[in-house]
C-alpha cells in the first residue's frame, strides 16, 4: 500500500506540469512503471483514480511497464530482472527502495554489486496530455 | 519526463516543526552518538522527536540505540515505527545488516525514494544522522530540504575541524542556519572555542571522551546514565 | 562515444609494484593517519614509495604529514612532488583549502581524471589513503586497478567494527584480497582479534590510543618518535 | 604539457577502438574538447602526431570544441562557461581535474556549488572511422 505514496507524487507532479505548460483540462498522464521496483499496478491505478483532482477527472492514466535491465560496470555484462530470481526479502527491500538492488543482487558475470540499473528503476512521470482552453 | 518524487517530499515532512542535520566534514567525531542522545533527551523533555538515520551505507543510530526487530508500518506510505520514544527510519529496514555499496547517485535516488514515501507525524523535532563529508546526501538535504539547520560536530583535532571549517565555509556561502558547533571526545583541554567563533559560527560546548560510553551502546538506560549524555543534556538547551 | 582516461590508468601504475588501499567502512577510525605513518615507515626501511591521498572530499595527509607549498611538476602529465621521501599526489594541490562539494559522480570522474594522468615512476609501494565508506571511491578502485590489495583499519568500537564486517564481506564476495585488519586506538582492552579471525580475515595487530599523537601532527620527526608510530612500526612486517 | 597524457589516452582508445571494429586503417579520429578544462588545443595535436601509430599514419584528426555548459541542481539555472569570469588558480585547477568547477564555480543564480556539468567537461573519444580491408 505504498503504492498511494507514489500515486501522491504523480498526481502533485501531473498537476505542476498541467499548470506550467498551461493546461486547462488533463487528458492523458503517461506514467512509466519500472518493472525493477514491482509496484502493483491495480493498487496504484486505484490510488490515482481516488486522488485526480477536478482537472483529470476525464483523464486516462496509462501505465507503461518497462523492464529492469542493469549493466555491469565492472565487466560489462548486461541483463534484465527477473522477479522470481530473488527472493521475498529481497524483492520487499527493492519494491520500497530499487537502489538495495546493489545489496540483494550481483553481476551474473563476475559477481560485482557495482552496476547500473540502466533501465525500468521506478515509478517516473513520462507524458501529461490536455487541452489548453477548453476545445 | 519528471519525477514524481520530488514534489511530495516537503508535504512528507510538513507536520515537523525543527529539522535538524547533525552533520561534520568528518567521520567517527560522534555524529551518530550525538544524534541518537539528542533525540533521546528532547523526548524525554517531552518533545515528539523523530530520528533519521541519512548514513546509508554506514547506518549506526540502530547500533548505538540498540534498535532490532521493528519495522515500518505500511499505511498509504511508510510509518516510522516508535521505538524507545521515538518516530524512527532507517535503511537497515530494508538493507539488514548487509553490505550497502552505493555510488553518490543511488544514495541520492534511495534518500529521495525514501524521503517521498515517509509519512512523518506530528513532530517537535526531526533529527538527521549525516554521513561524513559534502557529498550527494548533504547537498540533497540542503536542495530538498531548505529549512533544515545544520548542527556541527567536531573533535578537538586539527585533522577533523580542518573538514568542519570547510563545511562551515559551504554553508555559509549558501546562506543557510547552522546552530553551531559542538567539540566531542575531548581529552585534554578545550581547543576548538576560538576558532569556532572566529569561523563565524556558535560554540555550543563540549562533550569528554567518555571511557565507558563503548559498554553502553545499545542499551539505552545505560547510555542515559553516562558522563557523555549528562553533558550532552546541558548543552541541549542552545539547540 | 568512449572514455580516453580508462584505457591508460593500467599503463600509468605499471611501475609500482604493490597497490595497498588503506580502507575501513567507517571515518575517523585513523585511516589516514596509519596510511601516513604506514607510507613513512616504508621509506625508511628503503622502500620506494607514493602515497596518493584519494579522500577528494575530506583529505588529510597533508595535514598529517605537514605538507605544503609543493606542487606537482607537469611533464607528459603529472609527476607527484618528492616530500619527505615521498611520491605523494593528493586533491589539495587543486582544491588548496577550499571546500569541495563533490557528488558520488564527481569523485569518481575526478578519480579517474586524476589516476589518467599522473605518472608514477618506479614504486615498491603506492599506499592509497581512501575515504570512509563503500561508495564512488572504493567501487572505482576495486574495478579500475583489479590488483590493489586492501589493508582493513577499525577502532574496538562495535560502531566501527560492524561497517569494516560488512566491507570484508563485500571483499570476500569480490575474491578481493584482505592483507588484514589493524584495531587502532586501542584504549583498554582488545577487542577485535577473535571477531576479524571469525570473519575470515587476518588480525594484523593493535595500536594504542596515543594521546600525544595529536601535537605531533604535521611534523613528521616528531610523528616518528611517537607510541603510535613505534606500534605501528611492529606491524608493517605483516604488510 | 599534461595534453600528452590526454593524448595517449585517446591513441590508445582509438587503437582498441579500431581493433574491436575491426579496421585495420583508421582514417578519421573525432575528438571533442570539452572547454571547461581549456586544453591548449596546439599541444594536444602536436602530440596526437607525435604519438599516433603505423594503423592511423594517414588518419586525420579532428578536434571539435564543446563549450562547457551548467545547470544549477537546486534552482535549475543554465549558464555557459566563460574562460575569462575565473581567475588563474581556478582555471589551472579545473583545467587538470574539470570537477574542480565545483570548488571554484558557484550557481549565477542562487549561489550553489550544487551543478551539473552538462557539456563540454573534458576530453571525450567521438568516433574512429576507417576501413576493414586495405580498400
Ligand atoms: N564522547 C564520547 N566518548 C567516548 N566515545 C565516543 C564519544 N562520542 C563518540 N564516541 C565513539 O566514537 C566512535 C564514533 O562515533 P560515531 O557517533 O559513530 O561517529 P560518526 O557518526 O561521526 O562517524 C564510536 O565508537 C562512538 O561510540
Ligand atoms: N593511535 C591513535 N592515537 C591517537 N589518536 C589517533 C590515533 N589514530 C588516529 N588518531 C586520531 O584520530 C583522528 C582520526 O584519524 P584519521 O586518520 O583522520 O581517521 P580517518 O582517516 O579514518 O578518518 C585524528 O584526529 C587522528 O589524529
Ligand atoms: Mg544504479
Ligand atoms: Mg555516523
Ligand atoms: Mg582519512
Ligand atoms: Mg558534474
Ligand atoms: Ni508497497
Ligand atoms: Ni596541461
Ligand atoms: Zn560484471
Ligand atoms: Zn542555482
Amino acid at each position: 500500500m505504498h503504492e498511494w505514496a507514489l500515486a501522491e507524487g504523480i498526481v502533485s507532479t501531473a498537476v505542476r506540469v498541467a499548470e506550467d505548460e498551461g493546461l486547462l483540462k488533463i487528458t492523458e498522464i503517461v506514467i512509466d512503471i519500472g518493472e525493477l521496483q514491482q509496484v502493483e499496478h491495480e493498487i496504484l491505478m486505484f490510488a490515482l483514480e481516488q486522488l485526480k483532482t477536478p482537472t483529470m477527472k476525464d483523464a486516462r492514466f496509462v501505465l507503461k511497464p518497462i523492464q529492469g535491465r542493469f549493466r555491469c560496470r565492472v565487466c560489462g555484462e548486461e541483463w534484465a530482472f527477473i522477479p522470481e530470481t530473488v527472493d521475498k526479502e529481497a524483492s520487499e527491500a527493492i519494491h520500497f527502495v530499487p537502489e538495495m538492488a546493489h545489496v540483494y543482487i550481483k553481476c551474473s558475470q563476475c559477481g560485482s554489486p557495482d552496476f547500473d540499473v540502466t533501465e525500468g528503476r521506478g515509478v517516473w512521470l513520462e507524458s501529461v496530455k490536455g487541452l489548453k482552453r477548453d476545445e | 519526463m519528471s519525477d514524481p518524487r520530488i514534489e511530495v517530499i516537503e508535504r512528507r515532512l510538513e507536520k515537523v516543526e525543527n529539522i535538524i542535520a547533525v552533520s561534520s566534514g568528518k567521520g567517527g567525531v560522534g555524529k551518530s552518538v550525538v544524534a541518537s542522545t539528542l533525540s533521546l533527551e528532547l523526548s524525554s523533555r517531552g518533545y515528539s522527536v523523530g530520528l533519521f538515520d541519512l548514513d546509508f551505507t554506514s547506518p549506526s543510530t540502530h547500533v548505538i540505540l540498540g534498535i532490532q526487530d521493528v519495522f515500518p508500518d505500511e499505511e498509504y506510505g511508510i510509518i516510522p515505527p516508535l521505538v524507545k520514544g521515538l518516530r524512527y527510519m532507517s535503511i537497515i529496514f530494508y538493507a539488514l545488516d548487509r553490505p550497502a555499496p552505493l555510488r553518490g547517485s543511488e544514495i541520492s535516488d534511495a534518500i529521495i525514494e525514501v524521503l517521498a514515501i515517509t509519512r512523518w507525524e506530528e513532530l517537535d523535532y526531526l533529527i538527521i544522522d549525516m554521513p561524513p563529508g559534502m557529498g550527494d546526501a548533504t547537498l540533497d538535504v540542503i536542495r530538498l530540504i531548505p529549512r533544515i539547520k545544520f548542527l556541527m560536530v567536531s573533535t578537538p583535532s586539527k585533522v577533523a575541524y580542518e573538514t568542519v571549517r570547510k563545511q562551515l565555509t559551504l554553508l555559509r556561502g549558501l546562506d543557510f542556519p547552522v546552530i553551531g558547533v559542538i567539540e566531542n571526545m575531548v581529552m585534554h583541554s578545550l581547543r576548538l572555542r576560538s576558532q569556532v567563533e572566529e569561523d563565524g559560527a556558535e560554540y555550543l560546548g563540549s562533550i569528554n571522551y567518555d571511557p565507558v560510553l563503548e559498554e553502553a551502546l545499545g542499551d539505552i538506560e545505560r547510555l542515559k546514565k553516562t558522563a557523555m549524555y549528562a553533558e550532552l543534556t546541558k548543552i541541549v538547551h542552545h539547540i
